[in-house]
């Protein structure tokens, strides 16, 4: 987004007249108002903010976006805000998607997005299930996850989607949860990112898996369950009132974390880890961390730019057009011509 | 040597076309003796048309069948609308060039062969028992063969090149022999070989020393025989700048002047198919003329990002051919549904599957006009020749633009290769269609996205644009506002308005290409048949029949007057290389008893094929089919078996 | 109450079938006493047809019109072939039901509505300015509102449930007094409702409760007012076992029962899509039955992974609705180069793009029948109901099997949800068409993976095979050896034994469905607008026209007589709820002037609405559109605007 | 496969009478012979044997293998392939694919056949370029490549092949080179390993992308720039002759690895890491090794298997229809049925 064109805004004026279509009490109420609460602290302009979304239940957002809004096909979201970017790179594009729309149809869209690293937000909410299709398994569904499509519970291995995306290249991974009111900060580093930002959103979809992520998002538990990632800040989690502050330790022998107590604040005596975002390997440990035995990482788990593609695509152009005629005239006489004058012709 | 007659007969005093037929292994360079030959022959003022036929493979293995690359260019002093028939001179580098290319040859024709590659090993790769050079099996031709390999070896020795080195230069030997044969100056070549190889002088000069050795050859006093020197004067034609253009570089230059004339940036999303690549890479060269290409990871995302790009202002466009475009068939449908302009160029292959990627076909009709979940009218148009596509690249642009809708435009295989003279056009003379951009409404009027204009089109508003902000998507949507709506009068009405939209697009009435407006049989084509039906029809016509030849450019929707214009004719006879997909659609229309004469062996129809057809229809025996064998053009007999 | 008379005047006296309409807001279980009311329906021996009409929300917000869910069955003691055009009964379980569903309600005929539910909250939601039930806008119906949601509350009282629990029962209180009006016994429903809330008895027994309290109301005197009680006697029919069955399941049951026929387990590759999901759930069910059901990561994988399935030596199958069988395009294209069995359902909805997933629509024609890349034939057939699909997902099986080829079953969302009375059929009485697998050679004879047998099918080798190793693939391969062939002859071979195939696959005579084999008008349609074509023909019949109906099931290849059986008619109407897709192929294939009446609201069509056009047609004004508006049934006016 | 099936086999038995149509010197060659080397080692049955491929010049290899050949479309070859296995678990799937058809469009199927972990080798030969179309860059080709469609040169990142399989969920990833000798046995580890076994093979284009693999495939100086994994030994590469012995140790500070000297073999002292093949973390680092810095890592690089995803479907099917009647007739007659008798319905 151009940082010239900061204005200021409301949390109203990002609302659209459209009636609100999601089922009572689904988590994509708590993200659309997350957003539309982020979005005037980023100083974000409407007409400048592009939601592009593919099909789901969660690629209804853009209907409730007072901004320009795409709602396209399913899984290519991606695809069509790489256009987007390419035609007009001053717009400020997020792009809204499910765990089916992102990983499963549009798994591939996801990978080259990433790697080619447009600069966009992308806000996967995972509800680990196909919503707006009534709630078949999603290739995010746990294993034995029973469902019309797997009436004697689903046999495949889930896919990971922070782990996809760094597997993909991205240089932003941020996770949050629908109702936390930590979600805006993930939303406002992931815009400051320049380069494509891959934002996991865990979303309860209360219809057709209601409650999924209880285990580490019910606010009863949530401080020992919950690993809130900060840059340059030890990895803690817990409280003195929930059972103790405790860390990640990193246990270099095995190439693993351990949770270690944490006494009296002293988190460098118990040789907790302090949250490098810009360390990938941290990241790859971060993301595939074994949830139960450890809480769950949230936050911003990665940060490390690289230059968009953006930005070099238009390089590109620019240096090709650079002082080059570019008429019609000339384009159509490129190459060998000859003149025809009479009967006779004369190269030229 | 012959013309191009109606009774196709050997005919060596008039000269007025003649077709060649430059044949070689793959490593041979045959596409640039050829490419090099049509310049030379454009530059000397003739027509012409070119037919580049190269094999499937990267690069087979050196002698073999399926390794042969030919190249064949028919020019004249006359019109030229096809890459000929029969070519009167063959030239074959190797016996597997001999052995494929054969069969075409005119009888009577000549042989050009270089002996030096007839080997032992080189004639059983070609699957030869004896040298056919010597057994007397061409005794129904011309032939002359002498070593042309040794013959460069030794014209290039001079520059101390290796063995190997030294027969790259054959290609060159060889076009210095053809252009002695048509007189044709060397100075253009000579140019341009030093400006290809400006780094390596010394290569440079090698194929110099080669072509002027041809040249010199042809000069020679030991050629009492076969060969003779063609004095082949130029056609006249209008006076202005020309050049030869193939399909691929006329579809391209035509989108990007469509873009101009709508003063759009234009976005290209492509993934690499044969043979559409090719625009793509046209395309990747011409930035500087406010174009962006995207190679995206697959067909799905090129035409995804085409439409983000026309979402927020740009000419989008896509292209591919048959498999790519039936990935893109989903996302059509939300273009229809969005109401965006979008091109996608079709550059046919044959089918169906992956079937022959190389190969020329218009099976895809069906897809570009059926091809869509849901009532789903789209335009679609068809270029019937390299030079033809320049227009009609931009006729998509127009349409695209002005009515906001994809546009599907078909191209094949054979106009995206070959390659014709053209005259570059004054770009003045072509009518700008700037693209309006909503900006700001009048005081007082609401804001609806979906309000049409008199020819149907919705306002298209850039992302960016204060006060318009507006969402758009694939469900159903209310007539005005644009919002989500189920309800049925409404999708009916939008069925309507999407189908009516399309129907109306203004179309200019359909003339008769060649022949008079009514008689006893008009053949209707589109698309690269162009050429042949012409030829073929005007045979008739010179023999005095009542024929006429309709091509169309407007596949949907299409000219008003077609059906009347069709009507005044007692036979309609519709040559397609497909098993009859235009015919649907005539059939359907205008309930006239179209016949169809299909021809589906990826081969472009031959002038005598549809001579003859002609000629049966007009005895009453309509349609059919061309009874295709392996002795046509090319031939690769007995490969893969 | 009235019947389904030809002049489809209100008639309290005859009662030989009747349409009744359960609306009310998503969360109210309208689906649930729907389809409970229809098995009471079908165990009374009557026969029906039923239209569930359920909203494009997972679950709107309460009381919105948006939100509310509708089911309507038509039922009687003569044949039903749709669901009805207007209901007679229409009950209104909250002020939204009522205004969306009013407007196709009969005149006079009778609301039943729970004016408990008519709170200023709810009237708000609903747009009501003021409360209908009480301003005498209602006065051309029959009106009997009363607080079902209090007598429910006072109903469940003794079980301790909260009042929104208790409020869950409202439908099973309507339900028992739906029972009452149609005089049904309540035992099924009690013992269904103990099952269904085995592990919480408490549960059971309150809604047992409320289904009686219902029922005890229906009795009570205080109802002299529009409630009478209505005796249906049974419908004669055959003697045998019974079920309801609606399309999806019919489907599903058909696929199993082909592939049981073809001795063949069977892969279903599937990926959710509304309304082709219900299949995939069905067999997910059915792995018993040696199916193999495979969630794939998106359409494309769904349909590779059933034809590797299919290679592999199963019967692949793969399901979908339009975009997603847009997406297959492609891989459909391998599957016939390939030669391969394979079953592909679609499921049509209202196009194009997203367009309407919940409303229904035949607007998949020309994708089925054209829409792939290059000459890509493919059979097409189409159910025209529920109970029929089952037999044309046999016939499917048996063509793909048979034929080896990939063959296009056509169904809709209408089919898809609607149900109806199906005799089980006896297994046995359908001739087995095992599938052979080539396992050996006779000696000496050579392996060739492309001849054809009599009817141009290829042998299926299944991989294991000892001695049969070969390679497929989707490039243009050789007549008999299947290796990789360009040759011009061969591809032209090989167009025309894949046209050949298709086009000569065995097809019963086209019968006339109903009326004379010749006469002034024929209406010819196909898929599930079989219900209202031949409601509508025969009130013309009746009248005493000579109109026929002739219903198509074998969409490409057409049955071979059909060109001729449709020349015995003066005129060839065609309704279909698209614009105008089958109208191309017979026009096309037969010459014949067929008129297009089109509908594309996304709902079915009328029987009124085509007795009229049927009219017209016999008035020599053949053709054109339903004028659809926003008083057709159901009717979300005012709905997202 | 099924072990018991173990037949001899000779490299001529899996020749096919079909010439072999690639450009003389590419690297598809040494991989063919690789492949048919490898196979009677280990008692592959030609019938039992299935090559599924998508389209490129890479997937041409299956017209080469006497044995029973798919040659499908392009990028949906582990599609067809799942099918195949979920059909007959019994065949020996082997998939052979391209840069471009298996990470370009067919991203989203390799990720999902990884991810279920169906039981095949995945051939992924790698030669950073379009070949079958003539030259266009692919997902891997390198920044600044020039081509056909990228005259200017290539602004993508690239994608990482073993990185986007690790992050897909592979279990098992290994790496070969079109030429090396050791090719065949990477081919035996990934055939011995359970579950989706992805192998990227840098195959040299020679017409399109020639030697683009030279700065470690190249003889002269292989062993410095050639890192060739075995679990359980340590991580070392060079040699005496080459420029002296050296290793990879882990720098658990800054988690990277660094490149240490190793004096007379003793490695240990020298603080070389041991390859651990069922380390994902190790894996991690592996795959992402900058080269220039590090050498090349080469052979078994993760191999830890987990239940196929063919054997849980079987299983779940077997449980299913464990002593379930599978007759027609009860199939049709399920759920609510009546019977009519000559004009009086009974509910059953
Ligand atoms: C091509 C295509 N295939 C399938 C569908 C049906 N469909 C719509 S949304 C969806 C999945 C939704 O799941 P997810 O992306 O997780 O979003 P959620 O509804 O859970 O927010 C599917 C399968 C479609 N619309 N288009
Ligand atoms: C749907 C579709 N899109 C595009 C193509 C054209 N195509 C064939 S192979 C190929 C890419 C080949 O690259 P790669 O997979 O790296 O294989 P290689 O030839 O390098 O071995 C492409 C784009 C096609 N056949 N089908
Ligand atoms: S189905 Fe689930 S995800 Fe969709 S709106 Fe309802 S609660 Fe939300
Ligand atoms: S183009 Fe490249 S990859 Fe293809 S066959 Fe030739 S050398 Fe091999
Ligand atoms: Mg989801
Ligand atoms: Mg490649």
């Amino acid at each position: 987004m151009n940082e010239m064109s900061k204005i200021e805004t409301t949390l109203k004026d990002w609302e659209t007249d459209q009636e609100v279509r999601w089922c009572p009490g689904c988590g994509d109420y708590a993200i659309l108002k997350a957003v539309q609460r982020t979005l005037p602290q980023l100083g974000a302009d409407p007409k400048n903010t592009v939601f592009v979304s593919g099909i789901g239940c969660s690629s209804r957002f853009p209907y409730y976006m007072e901004s320009y809004g795409f709602h396209t096909i399913h899984g290519r979201a991606p695809a069509f805000a790489t256009g987007i970017k390419l035609a007009n790179p001053d717009l400020d594009v997020w792009l809204v998607t499910g765990d089916g729309d992102g990983l499963s149809i549009g798994g591939n869209h996801m990978m080259h997005v990433l790697r080619r690293n447009v600069n966009m937000q992308i806000m996967l909410f995972n509800n680990e299930i196909y919503g707006l299709t009534k709630g078949q398994y999603s290739p995010t569904s746990r294993e034995h996850t029973r469902t019309p499509s797997t009436p004697l519970g689903s046999v495949d291995h889930p896919a990971n989607p922070c782990a996809f995306a760094l597997g993909s290249g991205a240089r932003f991974v941020g996770r949050g949860i629908d109702v936390s009111k930590n979600l805006p900060d993930v939303l406002t580093a992931a815009h400051a990112h320049q380069g494509a930002a891959f934002i996991e959103i865990f979303q309860n979809c209360i219809v057709y898996n209601k409650d999924v992520f209880d285990d580490f998002a019910k606010p009863k538990g949530a401080e020992q369950q919950q690993l809130w990632l900060s840059h340059g800040e030890p990895m803690l989690f817990g409280s003195e009132k929930t059972g103790g502050v405790k860390g990640l330790k990193l246990n270099t022998q095995a190439f693993a974390f351990e949770v270690v107590d944490v006494a009296d604040g002293d988190w460098q005596a118990a040789g907790v880890q302090v949250h490098d975002a810009t360390n990938r390997m941290l990241a790859h440990m971060l993301v595939e961390l074994p949830f139960g035995e450890f809480p769950m990482p949230l936050g911003v788990i990665y940060d490390d730019p690289a230059p968009t593609y953006e930005a070099a695509v238009i390089a590109e152009k620019e240096r090709a057009s650079a002082g080059k005629d570019t008429s019609i005239a000339r384009l159509l006489a490129k190459g060998q011509t000859w003149t025809v004058s009479g009967t006779a012709s004369d190269p030229v | 040597m012959a013309t191009q007659t109606a009774e196709a007969q050997p005919d060596t005093q008039v000269q007025d076309s003649m077709v060649v037929r430059f044949a070689g292994d793959s490593g041979d360079g045959m596409q640039l003796t050829g490419g090099q030959f049509t310049l030379s022959t454009a530059l000397a003022g003739n027509d012409l048309a070119t037919f580049p036929d190269f094999p499937a493979e990267i690069r087979a293995p050196q002698g073999t069948l399926f390794g042969v690359s030919a190249f064949q260019i028919n020019f004249g002093s006359r019109q030229i609308n096809t890459a000929g028939d029969a070519p009167d001179v063959l030239v074959a580098m190797n016996p597997a060039a001999l052995k494929v290319n054969l069969a075409s040859l005119k009888p009577g024709g000549l042989i050009i062969a270089d002996s030096g590659a007839f080997t032992k090993r080189n004639l059983e790769k070609a699957h030869y028992e004896e040298n056919p050079l010597e057994d007397g099996s061409l005794a129904k031709f011309d032939l002359l063969a002498f070593d042309i390999s040794e013959r460069t070896i030794e014209a290039v020795k001079p520059f101390g090149l290796g063995n190997k080195d030294a027969l790259r230069s054959k290609n060159m030997w060889t076009l210095g022999l053809a252009l002695w044969m048509f007189d044709r100056p060397r100075e253009p070549l000579h140019d341009w070989l030093k400006a290809k190889f400006k780094s390596k002088p010394e290569i440079a000069e090698a194929n110099i020393a080669a072509l002027d050795a041809g040249h010199a050859y042809g000069e020679t006093a030991e050629l009492s025989g076969p060969l003779k020197q063609v004095h082949m004067p130029p056609r006249p034609v209008e006076p202005g700048l020309y050049r030869t253009i193939t399909g691929a570089e006329s579809v391209s230059l035509g989108l990007v002047a469509g873009a101009q004339l709508a003063e759009l940036p234009m976005f290209f999303g492509g993934y690499p198919i044969t043979p559409a690549s090719a625009i793509l890479h046209h395309l990747a060269r011409l930035k500087e003329f406010d174009v962006t290409t995207f190679q995206a990871e697959d067909e799905i995302a090129a035409i995804c990002a085409a439409i983000g790009a026309s979402y927020a202002g740009q000419l989008g466009v896509t292209s591919s051919s048959g498999p790519g475009i039936a990935l893109k068939t989903e996302a059509m449908g939300l273009g229809i549904m969005v109401e965006l302009p979008l091109v996608i160029v079709n550059s046919q292959r044959g089918g169906p599957s992956t079937g022959l990627p190389t190969k020329t076909e218009q099976s895809d009709l069906y897809q570009a006009v059926y091809g869509r979940n849901g009532d789903a009218p789209m335009p679609v148009i068809a270029a019937r020749s390299p030079a033809d596509a320049f227009d009609v690249a931009i006729e998509a642009c127009r349409i695209a633009t002005q009515y906001m809708t994809p546009v599907m435009l078909l191209t094949d295989g054979y106009i995206a290769n070959a390659a014709e003279p053209w005259k570059v056009p004054d770009p003045s003379a072509y009518e700008p269609f700037p693209a309006t951009f909503l900006e700001e409404l009048p005081e007082g009027e609401e804001f609806l996205p979906y309000k049409r204009d008199e020819k149907g089109a919705r306002p298209w508003v850039k992302p960016g644009t204060p006060g318009l902000m507006h969402r758009v998507g694939g469900i159903e949507k209310h007539e005005t506002t644009g919002n989500i709506d189920y309800s049925p009068a409404n999708h009916q009405r939008m069925t309507e308005l999407r189908r009516d939209k399309v129907a109306n697009i203004v179309v200019p009435d359909q003339e008769v290409s060649w022949g008079e407006d009514t008689g006893d049989l008009v053949v209707v084509g589109w698309g690269s048949t162009y050429g042949p039906i012409k030829q073929a029809v005007n045979r008739w016509i010179e023999k005095g029949a009542k024929v006429s030849h309709v091509h169309v450019r407007h596949i949907w929707p299409l000219p008003q007057n077609l059906g009347k214009l069709l009507s005044g004719f007692k036979h309609v006879l519709m040559p397609e290389m497909n098993t009859g997909q235009f015919k649907t659609l005539l059939r359907d229309q205008f309930l006239i008893d179209a016949e169809s004469l299909t021809k589906t062996s990826g081969q472009p129809f031959q002038i005598a094929e549809l001579e003859e057809a002609i000629g049966r229809c007009l005895n009453e025996k309509c349609g059919g089919k061309i009874g295709t064998n392996d002795d046509q053009l090319p031939n690769p007999v007995g490969v893969e078996k």
